[in-house]
């Protein structure tokens, strides 16, 4: 039985990676999860500079999901290039370092930094506020989102996935826009924009304000996209959004995903990533599936 | 070693109004120390983070937590009985420096919800200790417990038994004092200590409290600002669930 | 204490609606409460003509949500006025009548029809797809939506609600462009467009692929997007998305809703639109709030 | 009248394999008739949407439903123990017609978790009836109590008891005729039937399942096609939950 899939040209053992944010450099899961036996592991959002991210309350539970606004913490690339990478490098599993900005140089920067590291695939978090542009953010344009991918791949050496956003009117154009630009993937849903109010304490839930919803209540809307980008779009998709079992998993699958990322499910089982991967091995069993590719975009 | 299961609630029961007691059969307590804490999940999937509680007391394979009732997935926990399961985690965090109290006179400081932490840490700090508590009322839980481990003064915001006021009210009016300070309580309080104690010139190790989703460092939902560079993402900004959840008081902003 | 809110000049008795679609015409549930009661009934979408809706399956629960797609089958106007109008004309409560179509006269036509009926308000349902513009959603189109409102002002004797989809990247500038066209007032959020996939049929869980998602799941984003829409227009916004209780509709409220809908919840508990109004009332009490219309908005 | 109440559990009993039997204490059945349905509602905040079943008794102040785990909803009704509670809407839908039934030979089919409708159907039609009950193997769930109530005709898929086959194998085998047909049981099984009974010329009334929402015929979740315009919508779409699950088999779409 065969569970490897290939994005862009590189080989994962199985399809389930972890999705950016939630599983830091995987460090921390490390206690829980043999990381060899991840797909991938996607690392949190790395910038050019340490960013010291929001203020907090950054995380609220909602129904069947939760709000963060994390604001993108991060050490910066240096401090990632020295102690992160060297830590992931010593598991047998692919590592994708996911990269955000607030400029478009800062992506270059920090995709340049990373032309000679041991990194396998580059994910770029488009969802974050294009700061020269009012505050939209990139993902939130096709114009700019193609031209974000165009820049980051004029430099990157390693392939490039692009991190859609789901809070637009149209996926298909995003994802249409981004391998216009040259990607080599894509990947969706990060989070839908949400807010919570407290309404004893008659204020925002999260300092921020709004966040970023995530978890099981998202599934159909993550489901609906990544079919409609698989559709849209000959590149490999990589879905997410509230997958928390392998039946979820392979939704995304079975609508067109090439692989998928688990994410908010890591805080309430940290073991969850690997049990996804026996599942999708006892379900190829159950059916007689030989390759798990036999089952990507299999439901049209 | 971190790790999740389903442990066996053992016991249930109330100590005042909304405050519970809970024993837990598990072995995640048996290598951890008091000021650590453990992550419970609701059954209801609708709740998907996890509650942090801190350990109350800790007995070879179960532990002892006592919580508050804040909302729904707490109030689940409330209804749970002898034989009923609960998913734990833990343990979690790095607990009080039990080291730092030898050959100290301590203050052990808990306000409200605070107050269950320092039965354990009582238990373990073999030498001289003060218990200060704050409670709303004359509704003192955990009280008996405390009082076997030593001196304890109690401040009430109704002035239903000890000082009226707050615990550092109960100090003066005591005339109490100390080498070192383990406090644990919500943040006014924290902010009180931890200008008491830089009044007093005595070291002071405070429990922080911020809303958690991984409980083990990975998100950075839940930091606090620190006057020293971090070592995850060197920004100033302190994991509460990690590198906390005590941390010297002037290291962190309150 | 003062329950009352004023949406376009219409005295709403508490701001409670039903969320159209979710509610029939108000008979089915009239067995489960008294009507009487409520701020408003809104009724199910009604077109000029009968519509007999898509395939089944219609329906699939998702994680703390689920999935429609009726087609907003309904018996057109001429049944509608002459069964369903007289029928909630017996009760003390204000009337608002759900609207939708293929094409802007369909819209027009129906509007007309009720020009002369004891209607209070008109909700104008523009996530119908705008078979003349390829089957977009007029409400997803700034221009298109400003358009429709335009058009249906032209002829309606009753203030006008118009309801905004949430598929969109920029909820504010849609309220802007009803605003822009006449519109008395917006209501949204109307459903996120999801899917489901089973995986052991390998088919889609709906025979129409996608639908529309709603329940508790949606309510962060319902939330948001109220507060945004809020904060862009000066016509009162009327909140929906995910409300099953007097707290959900509270938040609501405090974004800067004049009133809410509950739609999804009547079908867990039929009870439910009563027990928010008398819920919203325990709350005034406990925080003794005179008058609702103080806490419109109240957390900016 | 339909209500939504809380329930008490009496009993809980497993039949056969993924086949549970459960007593509700309630009066929701106590104006209700055969072939109607009552909702139930998961505890979980997870599962939204009510679960439709069958009446399969109905005694004074009290029901039975006999049900097949087919997820994770039903898979929570089946661990409810006596004493615990359930949420249940009802009586819905409208019921076998008994009146036809008067002075008539009746073939009551069912099919699978059709079968659990025809006990109470076959307790009120005091004449002359024949029971013809289909299952998957010789795992005969409530054949004790159809036994009871008139002569019982078996079709199992795989041949271990009675008829090896469907229940119109069985119909043949056995040489049965009735003037009339009361039918619950899988789509393929009540195709097979209407088919059955255009060809004998006799009226058959079939239970039709879909996914619903409501239960109350609001949502029109749940419509089937129908040969008549329907009273609703007028489009020929009839709601499964009100104007049925109960129809012509002539009149609807299967």
């Amino acid at each position: 039985m065969d569970l490897s899939v290939d994005i862009a040209g590189v080989t994962l053992k199985n399809p389930v990676m972890t999705a950016s944010g939630t599983f830091g450099s995987g460090e921390e899961y490390s206690e829980f999860v043999d990381l060899n036996r991840l797909g991938a592991v996607v690392t949190k959002g790395v910038a050019n500079v340490p960013w010291p991210g929001n203020p907090t309350p950054r995380i609220a539970e909602t129904y069947g999901g939760m709000l963060n606004a994390i604001g993108l913490q991060n050490p910066g690339i240096d401090v990632f290039v020295r102690r992160d990478l060297p830590f992931l490098k010593q598991f047998d599993t692919k590592v994708v370092v996911n990269v955000c900005g607030r400029i478009t140089e800062d992506y270059v920067e920090v995709v340049e930094r990373l032309s000679e590291e041991p990194v396998d695939l580059l994910e770029i978090n488009i969802s974050c506020p294009n700061v020269k542009e009012g505050g939209i953010a990139f993902g939130q344009s096709a114009k700019a989102a193609e031209a974000i991918t165009r820049a980051v791949k004029e430099k990157a050496r390693q392939p490039v996935i692009m991190k859609l956003s789901p809070n637009v009117t149209d996926i298909a154009e995003m994802a249409r826009a981004v391998e216009a630009g040259g990607a080599d993937a894509v990947s969706l849903i990060n989070t839908l924009t949400g807010m919570k109010i407290d309404i004893h304490r008659r204020t925002f839930a999260l300092a921020n304000k709004t966040g970023g919803l995530s978890g099981p209540a998202v599934r159909p809307v993550a489901v609906r996209m990544v079919y409609q980008a698989a559709q849209a779009v000959k590149i490999p998709v990589i879905g997410m959004g509230g997958i928390r079992s392998a039946e979820d998993a392979l939704e995304f699958i079975l609508a067109g995903a090439a692989a998928v990322s688990v994410g908010t499910a890591n805080f309430h089982n940290p073991y969850v990533t690997l049990e996804i991967v026996d599942g999708i091995r006892a379900y190829m069993e159950q059916y007689g599936v030989q390759d798990v590719r036999e089952l990507v975009g299999a439901v049209k | 070693m971190k790790r999740k299961e389903s442990a066996k609630v053992l016991s249930q029961e109330c100590l005042a109004p909304g405050i519970f007691s809970m024993w837990l059969l598990t072995g995640i307590g048996d290598e951890a120390v008091p000021g650590q804490f453990v992550s419970l999940y609701s059954r209801d999937g609708s709740r998907l983070l996890p509650r942090p509680i801190s350990l109350c007391e800790i007995g070879e394979g179960r532990i002892r937590l006592v919580y508050r009732v804040a909302g729904a997935g707490t109030a689940e926990f409330s209804a749970l009985r002898a034989g009923d399961s609960v998913e734990v985690l833990g343990p979690l965090g790095n607990g009080f420096p039990l080291k730092e109290a030898e050959g100290k006179r301590v203050f052990l400081i808990g306000g409200g919800i605070g107050v269950p932490p320092m039965v354990e840490t009582a238990k373990r700090i073999p030498g001289e200790k003060i218990l200060v508590m704050g409670y709303r009322d004359s509704q003192m839980f955990l009280k008996e417990e405390l009082e076997q481990t030593g001196p304890f003064f109690a401040a009430t915001e109704d002035g239903s038994f000890g000082t009226r006021g707050n615990v550092l009210d109960a100090v003066r009016e005591n005339d109490l004092s100390a080498d070192l300070i383990f406090a644990c309580g919500p943040a006014p309080m924290l902010r009180a200590v931890k200008a008491y104690a830089k009044e007093q010139g005595i070291p002071a190790w405070i429990s922080m409290e911020e809303r958690m989703a991984c409980g083990i460092g990975a998100c950075l939902g839940c930091v606090c600002g620190s006057k020293e560079v971090d070592g995850h993402s060197h920004v100033k900004n302190k994991r509460i669930c990690k590198d906390g959840p005590v941390f010297p008081a002037e290291e962190v902003e309150l």
